[in-house]
């Protein structure tokens, strides 16, 4: 997909092009009040720029309606049709497409999301989550060319936001679709997405793989979400193999033997000059490449690029300097093991 | 939400207005005559008429004023101010004079007449296109207030979930509007069952072809006022029945 | 479909023949078996205009010669209108005459609630004639577009009085009573009845015409109160 | 939301129905005698009459009827159907019967006219509430559509900040409701404007009192059809004319 | 405010029974559908129980209309008024209680949400968050006797929700007056709520002081959603000093001289049989009491309560066991500090 608008909505004015590859995912992330879902409803139809185009597949959208498209919105209400059943809304989408197959589909994604309970019921009889979990499996079913998805974990409680993002990860995966997610969870981008693009005041003000981002973030929004270790590398029992054959300990998801990154927080590595032998399940021995005031602490930067946040006191204590030996170490619990998308990773 | 209980009273006011004439005149009613009255030939043949005449007249205003009110609702180009007031005007235009511009556009020497060579006057298409003709605004005003209050959030759900407008039409905006449409229709069939100087300024009054119920008790008022007392309430507690009958539940909305 | 060709003879009449024009229509079914006549009664002037703009009528019988004017001049009758019943005014008082009306200048007593017709319709210039020949200004509380009307409020003791025709004053018995008046001479409402051109059924419409001006039909409209011409 | 465009077709010929009896009428007009016609004494007086009456019967429709179409939609008993249809009466009611009932029940015999001791039939008032009888189902049953439509969420949220039920009602209830209304009270003025049989019946019929618009050209049409249009033309727009000027642009609804 | 409640709603059936005293602030926690919304709703007069009582302040409650009940409610949607502006929606609640200076207070909340900016906007001008934002403005400037709150920081941007949670805590802090929050994350019950309720499938199965139940769930949702070492004491710059007199570093934004608490993950911390001297600025000598299964890690419990989460493996090699004297170690940077409910924290 290619897109270039220009709309001006009073005060606001969204001025953006992008181009999603096919079977890319974006993630876009950016404060309230950005254009993320202006720039949603652009793609989808739901409103005409003042100027732009856009084009799927080569095809020309622009002028074509809403429904034309082949582009699916979950938009940031779940906006269930009142006056038909759960299963009806999900069926809505198949149906509208003359599938056969409408009941199956339906009843599979509500299997999917955990809502085959409600089949029957009206939208008004579900809570919260509950309808962003029926909402998203409606969405889904009706399996657009590009999916648009706007804060599709939202109002989730601790136990199903994680199995919605990997439902989200599995589906986004298997389709070989593009699609854009909106979100402002570092590991919805980091988990879902190849490419992350920052939306500030109307405008891109970053885009780049979701690695680089997330880990060398160039704009403060996306320094204030995300700033994470990433290690990519092949998931094993326990952690992560990275490319240069470095074990690192970690808890996840992911099966063994899929591609896979290991992420952690630059706070959560403590710095030693000796390895110190402790619980912490890694202990990387690093050459410091340089150190950075980072908010009110150090960053301490190590050539093979893991970052280390660090008190200024602590910074002093260990009299560090770079070109220097250390150990960072980091407990594996502190570790997020997670699958990623395959492939993509190597790109940049 | 409770409602303000004053409320009630303005409330039990109108109410009062609209029922209590109705029981001044039940107690007007010869109930003994009421039998004969009612089971005539005269009146039986009017009374199916009129269902038949109002049942068609409203299904034709439902097909072609309900896409009407949907494009004043929804469409937005110059003029349609305009024309939007234009479909009031059979509201205002007296009934009979609605009348004969019908003859005048459709009788023998009328433009449309001519034109399509068929002698439409004195039958019953005559009636129904009467009937349809001061119906038809009713329908589409309140659909197309009930069009505005609805809004079109689902609508564009639906089309990003692939649904072609007609499947949205179908599925999504007319179900929705049910209460709104289930207003439009009692409004469009009563006034088409009570109508009665366009019908026989148009259609004039053939017992069996185009005297409907209304234009019974006209007649009948003529040779005896107490009898056409009677047969208007037989009209009344039919439509009222209809009515009651016809609207399902679901019409009544999601609460 | 098959059996003998079922025909029709079509009558425009005066909403105030009904009940006369409904019992000739009996009787002429009778004597004529395999016809049926199809009578559309309305207001004089709604029919004259559907008959200038192509109502398939065969027969015209009309409340007032004006409104046959109308359809002489569109050139559509056969032959010549001619005058087959007249109806008198006669003062309509509610049943018991509660206020004592006897005579035409009663109606002008103050406190008395006179209802009439306009002076547009026949009734109305009817009223106003006899009102000139005797040289009485009434004041009616309300001049009504039709004598049904002027009937009805009578009937509903809303009116003290009214002036309405003989045949109305018949039509609602043990609710009004009538009160003669002598200068109801003055002011004759007269009944016209002809055929139409152009008509497939000439003959049958011939008949019935001379069925209303026969003797059947002079005693029916008597029966309704109607006068001879 | 694009309509179908399938869909302008019945809405096309929707509108035909409705204009072009119009335009056969506009055709007939003696424009020549237009001027002194409508300028007459009688017109005038007529004109000015109907203009009093309707709005004020369209007010007292607002102020009981909208009352009325709440707590039809809002509240919840038994008996609530029956009573939903019995508003229906005088849809359905011939208007001249309708009229008939009000006499028998405010005349100096009726019921309610002998116990209030006023003389109403005759009088300006007696018009005002033919009318209003005959114009209040309209107003109602197009609100509680829209009423039902639109639900009480909002309601809901304003209760929970504190507001009161008549300041639910003032600010959150009725300008939410405002197409509805507008359609209500249009279609509820139009028919008293438009009101003839009920009027006749009740209020008779005397030039400057009582005598209306539609009383005027329905007197018109015995001695002067020609004219009885004029009439009917000139009715027709000034209703527009005060439906367009009087509906303001807020009741066309939030999009 | 005491509550009691039982109501079904088709298959689910909400039991409840609660009491909230004056000034204290409650938050609930459950999965999703497990009638957290339901409970408000009964309690701001929305749903009629079945059977149940209620009273506020001694008033009985059950039978008054919601304006009656001084009770206000910011539901799961904004549900902002469409018809009016902005200022009009935060406006509206004082109005309605005809206080004269209604301009006054709606722009001073409208100030405190950051979105004077919109101020003459119709809600449909809004993007999701700011909308949320202005629904929030909207329920405080009614100032209920009692505030119920339905995930109040839904759809707020990684800078807005740690703004607006600020701003409920000052707020909830300064009127004194009880508050009932539904919140789907830990962080907003500890620096909110004085105590936590675990709704789940319409029963309370656990309630207590929000430090209790944070740091010794019993249910397996709460174990779930939080699970955290907390160490109360009173802010001092650069952390926090225990109760015992333990310094502890630690980064907040709670000013020094606060009541406070330090927060942090047991899987934060790294296990050392002797002071490993790295960056690390917290190296805390504890006496191990207990060890016991935690999914699949250890969790370590010393005797002073606090709890340290290891891999199994990094348990092996420690040689661990109840009443050996071991170093927790906590990196600063993993510490979060926060000003936490005066007072109300010293109760359990
Ligand atoms: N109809 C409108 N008229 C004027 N301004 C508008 C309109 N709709 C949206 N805006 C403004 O456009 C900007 C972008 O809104 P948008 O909904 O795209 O934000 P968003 O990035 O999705 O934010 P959020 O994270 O809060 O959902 C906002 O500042 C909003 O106030
Ligand atoms: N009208 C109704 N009829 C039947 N069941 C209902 C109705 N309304 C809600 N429920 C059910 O009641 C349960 C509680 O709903 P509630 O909205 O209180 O959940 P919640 O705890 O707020 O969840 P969430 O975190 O998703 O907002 C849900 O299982 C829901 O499906
Ligand atoms: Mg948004
Ligand atoms: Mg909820």
């Amino acid at each position: 997909m290619r897109a270039q608008f220009r709309l001006a909505r009073g005060k606001f004015t969204l001025d953006v092009e992008l181009a999603v590859e096919p079977g890319e995912v974006v993630a876009v992330l950016g404060p309230n009040g950005s254009g993320k879902s202006t720039l949603l409803n652009l793609i989808a139809g739901l409103l005409r720029p003042d100027t732009g185009h856009l084009s799927l597949d080569g095809r020309d959208l622009l002028g074509a309606p809403p429904h034309r498209r082949g582009i699916g919105l979950l938009a940031q209400e779940p906006l269930l049709f009142p006056h038909l059943s759960v299963l009806a809304n999900v069926e809505f989408g198949p149906r509208a497409q003359y599938r056969a197959d409408y009941r199956e589909t339906a009843l599979r994604w509500l299997d999917e999301v955990d809502a085959r309970a409600f089949a029957d019921r009206k939208p008004r009889q579900l809570s919260g989550g509950q309808a962003q979990r029926v909402a998203l499996a409606r969405a889904l079913a009706a399996d657009p060319e590009l999916l648009l998805l706007d804060e599709p974990l939202t109002a989730l409680d601790v136990d199903a936001a994680p199995a919605m993002r990997g439902l989200l990860r599995r589906v986004l995966r298997t389709r070989n679709r593009p699609a854009i997610m909106v979100t402002h969870d570092a590991l919805d981008a980091l988990v879902l997405a190849d490419r992350v693009i920052v939306l500030d005041a109307g405008r891109i003000v970053e885009q780049g793989p979701t690695r680089t981002v997330l880990t060398r973030p160039r704009s403060p929004f996306a320094a204030r979400i995300a700033g994470l270790n990433l290690v990519p590398g092949t998931t094993v029992d326990g952690g992560i193999r990275s490319s240069a054959g470095v074990f690192i300990a970690g808890r996840g998801s992911a099966g063994a033997g899929e591609d896979g990154v290991a992420v952690f927080s630059p706070a959560a590595v403590a710095v030693h000059r000796d390895n110190p032998h402790g619980s912490p399940r890694n202990a990387l021995r690093v050459r410091l490449a340089g150190m950075e005031p980072h908010g009110d602490l150090i960053r301490l930067r190590a050539e093979d690029g893991l970052a280390a946040d660090i008190t200024p006191a602590a910074a002093a204590e260990l009299e560090l300097e770079p070109g220097q030996d250390v150990w960072f170490v980091v407990k594996a619990t502190e570790v997020g093991v997670h699958a990623a998308r395959g492939g993509v990773w190597g790109r940049d | 939400m409770t409602l303000p209980r004053l409320l009630w009273v303005p409330a039990l006011l109108g109410f009062a207005v609209i029922v209590l004439p109705v029981i001044g005149l039940l107690d007007r009613v010869e109930w003994a005559r009421l039998p004969a009255l009612v089971t005539s030939d005269a009146a039986l043949s009017a009374l199916g008429l009129s269902m038949q005449t109002a049942a068609m007249s409203t299904l034709v205003c439902l097909l072609l004023g309900g896409p009407l009110a949907f494009v004043l609702a929804r469409s937005d180009f110059r003029g349609l101010r305009v024309l939007r007031s234009l479909v009031l005007l059979p509201l205002v235009l007296p009934p009979v004079v609605g009348g004969l511009a019908l003859l005048y556009l459709l009788g023998r020497n009328g433009f449309l007449g001519q034109l399509l060579g068929v002698q439409l006057p004195y039958t019953t298409a005559a009636v129904v296109l009467a009937q349809t003709f001061v119906a038809m605004p009713f329908l589409v005003v309140s659909l197309e207030g009930a069009l505005r209050t609805a809004g079109e959030r689902y609508e564009a759900v639906a089309a990003t979930l692939g649904a072609g407008r007609w499947t949205v039409l179908r599925r999504v905006t007319i179900p929705l509007l049910l209460p709104g449409i289930g207003s439009g229709v009692v409004l469009a069939f009563a006034r088409a069952l009570g109508e009665f100087g366009a019908t026989i300024a148009f259609a004039g009054s053939l017992q069996g072809t185009t005297r409907t119920l209304p234009l019974e008790i006209y007649l009948q008022r003529e040779s005896d006022v107490d009898a056409a007392v009677a047969l208007s309430l037989l009209l009344v507690v039919i439509a009222i029945v209809v009515i009651v009958v016809a609207r399902p539940r679901a019409v009544e909305g999601l609460r | 479909t098959s059996g003998p060709e079922k025909r029709e003879v079509t009558v425009f009449a005066a909403a105030s023949l009904k009940d006369a024009f409904t019992e000739l229509e009996k009787s002429y079914e009778a004597s004529h078996p395999g016809v049926d006549v199809r009578i559309s009664f309305g207001g004089s002037s709604d029919l004259a205009q559907q008959i200038v703009n192509g109502a398939p009528a065969d027969v015209f019988a009309s409340a007032s010669p004006s409104t046959m004017d109308t359809v002489a001049k569109a050139d559509l009758i056969d032959g010549r209108a001619e005058v087959f019943a007249v109806n008198t005014l006669r003062i309509a008082v509610p049943q018991g005459n509660p206020k004592g009306i006897r005579t035409l200048a009663d109606l002008t007593k103050p406190g008395t609630a006179l209802v009439l017709c306009a002076p547009q319709v026949p009734c109305g210039a009817a009223a106003k004639q006899v009102a000139m020949a005797a040289k009485l200004t009434f004041k009616p509380v309300s001049e009504e577009p039709d004598v049904r009307s002027v009937l009805g409020k009578v009937a509903a003791k809303e009116a003290d009085a009214g002036l309405v025709y003989v045949t109305d004053v018949l039509s609602a018995p043990g609710k009004v009573e009538g009160v003669d008046f002598p200068e109801s001479a003055d002011a004759v409402n007269e009944y016209p009845l002809a055929l139409l051109k152009k008509t497939g059924q000439a003959q049958l419409a011939r008949e019935f015409a001379e069925l209303v001006r026969g003797q059947a039909g002079r005693d029916v409209l008597t029966r309704a109160g109607f006068g001879p011409p």
